[in-house]
């Protein structure tokens, strides 16, 4: 229904809808970026091309300085709506909202739109990891036939909400089973990422997922010696056709639909997004090409009934801190 | 928990996983050996291995034979070779910087390439799995050495061949003598700067195969930045190694060993701080070395470009 | 001086820009392979770094670590030894910076703020002073030690920012964003320009250029870090401690980086964050390099370098190509600045006669640094080093 | 030896005819020119090298090269060996004309050359070094074993004793020097250029060289020496050749020539050869004392073995020896260089073991090293900041922190002109001085801080006999103002004139020490092989 609204108000109005991006990886890497800059092109492609949204990029700005030049930059080249899809640009954003206080500017992984600050230009934007970790969890306890599971992390602390429901999941349905977690210490090592699942694999595993840029090295390495693989962020699946049996996919499309619906209805932030299942941000995706065991199937989709419903809450879990 | 790890089925987990891990450093350390040798260093490994990784991985990508990925690998790092060896050698610039200048522009455009030619993360299916007949079922050791991709035993020959080049042959005394003495070598008509452009393309080649290791043989998936500063812990372990080919090899394994370990302790969840852990490859390389540094042999000449008395 | 020598040592200054400008034309190639229109993409280079204020404001905030880290380098090649380890020498300066001022935060500006900026300083000083001392008595290698130290510390950071250093107010947040609290606003470098990161650290850096200027050339510290980069045996004969020296120039260039990492936050970001440095400290040799490894050259080096960095990114947004275009272009301009010395170095090498005889005093420094440059190579070498016989 | 005979004969017809290809006997006629240079002409720098210089050597025969440090003998035999182009000129072989672009191209005429500066790389083998850059005879792989069989032939044919297996790195300056001569001989050289060969060799090697270079003469080489030392030149050289400045003073036989004439030649004045030294000089007490030294060589083997010794004021102190004997850790002991493994040193009455360099520099302990270029100065320092070395902290040249420029500029400049260093200006840079002004530099900056002790180790190698001369001159007077000087030389003919005891050191411990009035060279010959005249 959206879409078309917005197609009659770039109708009325003619000139395209210009958002840029800020991001610090790049737009390839098949996990937090390009997720976002996916969504994007969907987005654009529903509301009919450049001529009705126009998408200005800066991707590789891992160092904050450049980011923040971007920003500045893309809202004083009058950009409707800057987004910064990294937690790092949070001081960058505040800073340069303020300066410019009737362009839009989003602001990646946080709740935090400034408003306490009396800063109302900026949206926030969040994915609930831990429920597609939780999903995720569910499927590989079930998968797993000798409940041993591995998990390929970035850097401890990191991806902490997609990992601890994931093993949320897990010990719901295999309390005793065995989740493996081990962290390479950085986000693009893909050698250590490689090297760690086959660990995993030689200590037992028969089930692995992991986060960041750095884990095309391990589903190669899964996909080699068949085990399974539990995507998430942006498809993997083309990387593991036949061992990605799920895949966690953030959806973006929403929010930003509904940032630029606001911006153009003169309300420039304050919104907090979250992704869920609930609001369709958080999607599992099934690997079509691989037959999966119905069970799986039915699994999965009851758990993210349950967490739409309230049923479950994968988010609190302090306590099983690794 | 803790007792796991001295399982033989672990210590075998872990010293196989030392192996594989060591392949791609091997390679890059032995090519910057010859180069060291010769008296050039080149600091720009890492982005000769990502060009190598990328072109590797495209050919197969494009549907050619692993081996033709590897061919292609080797002629772009000869290649970056042959630039590396224009710029420190004939242009006599300053060899730590022109090393990272090549670094830059290897990492630049192999994702310009990867971002043109493929434009997305995809997989290929690369050198699998190639366990030796017979030695491969010799319990323990035949895991630990005789069950992996053929890149990896590639990586191990070179070490005996590359000894076998560097002490043996006229090439190898040219290499030794270029390195330690230049002056010496031209006044016997040596061509000093022609055999530092040998060995640079030699490195640049076995760089280049470093990375191919990755992109088809121990990932079989094309990233950019997939080395992550792969190539100077290479270079570093050259150091390690003091110059020989041995010596290096006991870098290499050193390191991966520390790592593999590190990660074994992560996998069985054994208490050490995962934070500790992912340090500990670097620090132990630094302690190692640290006690064992000794009077080394470095070649007298090197990062020192050569031209005759006037 | 004479204005024909004049003239030529003005060449010898525009080479490294002339051969940028090459450098940026074999660029166009790439831009043909991507398809975009070279003129544009350049001229959006030059706009984005020098077209207006914010793009100046741009370039100079970024020549401000390039030039701290710079002067580090420039020490460490007087002293015969390589500093790979900027980077890490940049993070731990920036993290204890960080933990200092936030830490102590209810200190009057006055105290807190050179103590800040002291703390970062002597983190970096200890993070080189560590591979210094390796070398120096055990013979450990320093490229090896400097790249695993960056290594070391990148992992630190990584720690740290996750737990002991973690915003305080994020974790109440729930969001467990890795950063730092914030700094006290008292002592937040003043910004230059209004609206712009622009900050006063460029000042400081400049000073700085001009202490490590006369630290080299006019005290006795500089005299015996060059003597014993130049040739550890003479200077041995001549009293002076070499592995203390090899220790001081590492350790003083781990200093100066560790510092860029401090005003880097005073100035900029205010906290300690990832991706707070992401590669000052390759960048920083380059821009040394740039300036001849001469101090003040350093200055006007890291100002361009600064300008490319900053106008390929304005490049990457106007004409929408890849990073990884401005990386290549990087390298090709490295190269071809590091080719074109050999020039410098023929033609001063033909000079050697008249500057024997000319120039007064105060030029000193210049005439050692221009006849320094054909041997820098050598300097690199003895950087190598194996190892110096202690005492 | 017969069979030594024939394969010199061999080696001959090899050596001579292969640079040709062609298969010419041995039927080369005596004193026909091998070499002819015509009107040389080389610039570096600052310095006109060599100035039309005509140079030409026959078959057979000797040619001397003879001149003041930097007269451009290295440079015309550089440019012969093709490591300098000259920018005008022309050179002939058996009277054809040739280009000579690189040492190949030498090899391939004939020509080898024995730099002053040995072209050895000390990490490889004897044989290592000989087989480098030659055609191996089963490439890619090499040849060793050949090439040592036919090091073993020439070393036997021609006297040269060396282990083809060691490394270059274990072997005395001498067995480098064979070393360096069996690369040309094995490269069928059939003209030999020698820069400086007997500068770094002990008495008994000289004597060595010279036999092989006789065989060499006997068997149709043509050799060029550069020497300093003139009663060598006289005695061996068939024709001598003197430059001055890079111009060519003139080409005579030797035997019409005098060391005086020779002398006035080369430095365009009378040089007072024989020191005269008024013997009345009134020795103080001691200022510098070794009680029982004991110190260890790099490789950790006992170099010193108890040495003990004593130096007054006002008295020059020779130490003879054969190099190699512990004279290099005994002059480093005394300077605080190396560790000290027993035993005591002490100045002035207070002992110094524990004090460090520059302690010891400071309280007026003066020191001239052996391997100048190495350790005496720093190649890439202005002269200006050579010559304050050691002193640039004392509060002349600093106020602690910072350098006292215009005073050090001008304390400079009245050093170079006292000690006439020839150098174009204080800011030059010191490599582009010629050997013996380095030498010059260094005795300036040590002489000026009128130190109470002196250690000089081969003060006057390698230097012309100007500047021998006066650098005698500068030792003499400082010893009248009451200097102790340890004068470590293994030139007999040098202690003789100017010590008043000569300590003889042999294998790290002092023979004997003799007055200088009561000793023979020959006696001091003989203490030096170790061997006690009066016990035989
Ligand atoms: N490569 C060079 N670059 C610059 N100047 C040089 C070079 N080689 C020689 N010279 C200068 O040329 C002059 C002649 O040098 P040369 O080596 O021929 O003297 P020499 O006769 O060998 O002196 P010595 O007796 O000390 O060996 C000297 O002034 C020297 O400084
Ligand atoms: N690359 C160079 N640049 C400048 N001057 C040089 C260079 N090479 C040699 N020289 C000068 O030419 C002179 C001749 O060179 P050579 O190697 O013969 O030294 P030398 O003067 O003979 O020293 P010594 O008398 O101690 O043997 C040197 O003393 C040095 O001053
Ligand atoms: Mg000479
Ligand atoms: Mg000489």
């Amino acid at each position: 229904g959206r879409s078309n609204q917005d197609d009659e108000e770039v109708d009325a109005e003619g000139a395209p809808f210009r958002v840029a991006i800020v991001m610090p990886s790049s737009t390839t890497d098949i996990a937090w970026s390009q997720s976002m800059f996916d969504s994007l092109t969907a987005v654009q492609a529903e509301m009919g091309g450049e001529d009705a949204l126009k998408i200005a990029y800066s991707e590789g700005m891992f160092r904050v300085t450049d980011a923040s030049a971007a920003i500045r930059d893309y809202a004083a080249e009058g950009y409707d709506l800057v987004i910064a899809h990294g937690a790092q640009y949070g001081n960058s954003v505040f800073e340069v909202a303020t300066d410019f206080t009737d362009t839009s500017f989003a602001w990646g992984t946080s709740s935090d739109t400034g408003a306490d600050r009396g800063i109302n230009n900026v949206f926030a934007y969040g994915a609930v990891a831990n429920e597609g970790g939780y999903v995720n969890g569910v499927v590989a306890a079930m998968l797993s036939e000798n409940d041993v599971i591995g998990v390929i992390g970035p850097v401890a602390g990191d991806a902490k909400l997609y990992i601890d429901g994931f093993v949320r999941g897990v010990t719901v349905v295999k309390p005793d089973a065995q989740v493996n977690i081990s962290y390479t210490g950085s986000f693009s090592d893909t050698t250590l990422a490689a090297e760690a699942a086959h660990v995993h694999i030689q200590a037992g595993a028969d089930v692995l997922t992991g986060s960041a840029q750095q884990v095309v090295g391990a589903i190669g390495v899964a996909n080699e010696n068949g085990v399974a693989w539990l995507g998430t962020q942006s498809d993997q699946i083309s990387l593991g056709p036949d061992v990605v049996v799920t895949n966690q996919i953030y959806n973006w499309a929403n929010v930003i639909a509904d940032m630029i619906a606001k911006i153009e209805a003169g309300e420039l932030g304050g919104t907090a997004y979250r992704l869920t299942f609930e609001n369709d941000g958080l999607r599992l995706e099934f690997n079509e090409s691989i037959e999966i065991d119905d069970a799986v199937k039915e699994a999965a989709r009851a758990a993210i009934e349950d967490i739409k419903s309230g049923a479950v809450d994968p988010v609190l879990i302090e306590e099983d801190d690794e | 928990m803790i007792d796991e790890l001295f399982t033989i089925s672990t210590l075998i987990g872990i010293l196989h996983s030392c192996v594989r891990l060591a392949t791609p450093y091997l390679f890059a350390s032995l090519g910057e050996t010859f180069g060291q040798r010769s008296g050039v260093l080149n600091l720009g490994v890492d982005g000769i291995m990502l060009m190598g990784a990328f072109f590797g991985f495209y050919v197969v990508f494009e549907g050619h034979n692993l081996w033709v990925g590897v061919l292609a690998a080797i002629a772009i790092g000869v290649m970056m070779g042959l630039l590396k060896a224009f710029v420190s050698v004939t242009m006599q610039s300053l060899q730590g910087i022109s090393g990272i200048g090549l670094y830059l522009f290897g990492l630049g455009l192999s994702s310009l390439l990867f971002k043109t030619l493929i434009g997305s993360v995809e997989g290929v299916s690369g050198f699998r799995q190639l366990p030796i007949p017979l030695l491969a079922d010799i319990p323990g050791i035949g895991h630990i050495l005789f069950n992996h991709n053929a890149l990896v035993y590639l990586a191990y020959l070179m070490v005996p061949a590359s000894w076998f080049v560097i002490n043996r042959t006229t090439l190898g005394l040219k290499i030794r003598a270029v390195g330690h003495n230049p002056e010496a070598a031209d006044t016997l008509g040596v061509s000093v700067n022609g055999v530092r452009y040998t060995t640079l393309m030699i490195g640049g080649a076995l760089a280049a195969v470093a990375g191919a290791s990755l992109s088809i043989g121990l990932q079989n998936v094309f990233q950019e930045n997939m080395t992550n500063g792969l190539g100077f812990i290479a270079v570093a372990l050259v150091y390690f190694g003091s110059w020989r080919t041995v010596g290096v090899l006991g870098g290499a394994l050193l390191f991966s060993l520390v790592n593999a370990l590190q990660l074994w302790v992560q996998a069985l969840d054994i208490p050490v701080p995962s934070e500790v852990a992912v340090m500990m490859p670097y620090i132990m390389t630094i302690v190692v070395l640290a006690f064992t540094a000794r009077q080394i042999q470095r070649p007298a000449a090197l990062a020192r470009s050569y031209e005759r008395g006037e | 001086m004479n204005t024909r020598l004049f003239l030529a040592k003005l060449i010898d200054v525009l080479l490294p820009v002339l051969a940028m400008v090459i450098a940026l034309l074999v660029g166009v190639l790439l831009l043909l392979l991507l398809g975009t229109d070279p003129f544009e993409a350049y001229s959006a280079l030059i706009q984005g770094a020098l077209g207006n204020v914010s793009g100046i404001t741009q370039t100079l905030t970024k020549a401000t670590p390039l030039l701290l880290v710079g002067l580090g380098i420039c020490i460490a090649f007087r002293g015969g030894v390589i500093n790979i380890g900027g980077e890490g020498q940049i993070v731990v300066g920036a993290l204890a910076a960080t933990a200092f001022g936030v830490g102590f935060g209810n200190l009057p500006a006055l105290i807190l703020l050179p103590l800040t900026l002291i703390s970062g300083a002597t983190a970096g000083l200890i993070w080189g002073g560590i591979p210094g001392l390796l070398k120096a008595r055990l013979g450990v290698n320093e490229i090896l030690t400097t790249v695993m130290m960056n290594q070391i510390a990148l992992r630190l950071m990584n720690f740290l920012l996750r737990g002991p250093m973690l915003d305080p107010e994020h974790v109440a947040a729930g969001t467990s964003i890795p950063q730092s609290a914030a700094l006290p606003e008292s002592i937040w470098l003043t910004r230059l320009v209004p609206r712009t990161l622009f900050h006063s650290g460029a000042i400081l850096a400049v000073l700085l250029a001009l202490a490590v200027y006369f630290l080299l050339w006019r005290t006795t510290i500089g005299y015996r870090i060059r003597a014993v980069g130049l040739n550890p045996h003479a200077s041995r004969y001549a009293g002076i401690p070499v592995p203390k020296y090899v220790t001081l120039s590492l350790a003083l260039s781990g200093m100066l980086c560790g510092l860029a990492g401090a005003v880097e936050v005073l100035g900029v970001h205010h906290r300690m964050l990832e991706g707070l440095s992401g590669g000052y400290g390759f960048s920083g040799i380059v821009a040394a390099l740039f300036g001849k490894l001469h101090p003040l050259g350093a200055i006007p080096a890291s100002a361009l370098f600064g300008a490319l960095l900053v106008g390929a990114d304005k490049m990457q947004r106007a004409v929408q190509v890849p990073s990884a275009l401005a990386i290549a272009l990087q390298g090709l301009v490295v190269l071809f600045v590091v080719s074109s010395d050999l020039y410098v170095r023929r033609r001063t090498r033909r000079r050697v006669g008249e500057d024997g005889s000319d120039g007064p005093p105060a030029a000193e420094g210049e005439r050692r640094e221009e006849s320094e440059e054909e041997r820098d190579p050598a300097q690199l070498a003895r950087g190598e080093g194996g190892t110096i016989q202690a005492g | 030896m017969p069979t030594g005979r024939r394969r010199i004969e061999d080696q001959i017809v090899y050596g001579i005819s292969r640079p040709t290809g062609g298969h010419r006997a041995v039927n080369f006629r005596l004193n026909a020119p091998y070499v002819q240079m015509y009107g040389i002409v080389k610039r570096f720098p600052g310095v006109l090298a060599c100035d039309h210089v005509d140079f030409d050597v026959r078959r057979g025969e000797l040619h001397a090269l003879l001149g003041e440090n930097g007269a451009g003998k290295s440079t015309l035999m550089r440019i012969l060996y093709g490591l300098y182009q000259p920018e005008d000129g022309r050179i002939l072989r058996d009277g054809a004309e040739v280009t000579i672009h690189s040492p190949t191209d030498a090899i391939r005429q004939g020509i080898g050359m024995i730099h002053q500066h040995f072209m050895l790389v000390d990490t490889l083998t004897v044989t290592e070094n000989v087989a480098l850059g030659l055609k191996s005879s089963r490439e890619p792989l090499l040849d060793l074993d050949r090439v040592e069989d036919g090091i073993r032939e020439l070393s036997e044919a021609y006297g040269l004793q060396i282990d083809p297996r060691a490394p270059v790195w274990t072997l005395s300056v001498g067995e480098r020097q064979r070393v360096e001569i069996m690369k040309a001989l094995y490269r069928g050289a059939a003209m030999l250029i020698l820069d400086e060969p007997t500068a770094v060799l002990t008495p008994q090697e000289v004597d060595e060289l010279f036999v092989t270079l006789g065989y060499m003469k006997e068997n149709g080489y043509s050799l060029v020496l550069i020497s300093h030392k003139l009663q060598e030149i006289l005695a061996i050289s068939d024709r001598i050749t003197v430059l001055r400045e890079g111009r060519l003073v003139g080409t005579v036989p030797t035997g019409e020539m005098s060391r005086q004439e020779l002398a006035r030649m080369m430095v365009g004045r009378d040089v007072m050869l024989e020191r005269t030294r008024e013997d009345d000089i009134d020795v103080g007490d001691v200022k510098l004392r070794l009680n029982d030294v004991k110190a260890l060589d790099v490789t950790g083997q006992p170099a010193l073995r108890g040495v003990s010794l004593s130096v007054q004021e006002g008295e020059i102190l020779g130490v003879a020896g054969i190099s190699g004997n512990g004279q290099r850790e005994l002059a480093e002991v005394i300077a605080g260089l190396r560790p000290i493994a027993g035993g005591s040193v002490e100045m002035d009455g207070t002992p110094i073991s524990d004090w460090t360099t520059a302690r010891r520099t400071e309280s007026g302990l003066a020191y001239i090293p052996e391997e100048r270029m190495h350790d005496g100065i720093v190649r890439d320092f202005a002269v200006s900041e050579n010559l304050v070395l050691q002193e640039h902290t004392s509060d002349k040249f600093s106020n602690g922190i910072f350098l006292a420029f215009d005073y050090i500029a001008r304390y400079s400049r009245q050093l170079v002109q006292d000690f006439y260093i020839k150098t174009p200006d204080i800011r030059t840079m010191t490599r582009n001085l010629s050997g013996g002004n380095i030498q010059r530099l260094i005795l300036a900056r040590e002489l000026s801080r009128r130190p109470k002790v002196l250690v000089a180790a081969q003060p006057t190698r390698g230097i012309d006999i100007g500047a021998i001369e006066y650098i005698y001159q500068q030792l003499l007077e400082q010893r009248d103002t009451g200097m102790a000087t340890l004068l470590i030389s293994e030139d007999l003919d040098e202690l003789l004139a100017l010590c008043d005891r000569i300590a003889v050191i042999y294998e790290g411990q002092i023979m004997d020490t003799l007055i200088r009035e009561e000793t023979t060279a020959e006696e001091l010959g003989l203490l030096m092989a170790g061997v006690h005249p009066q016990k035989q």
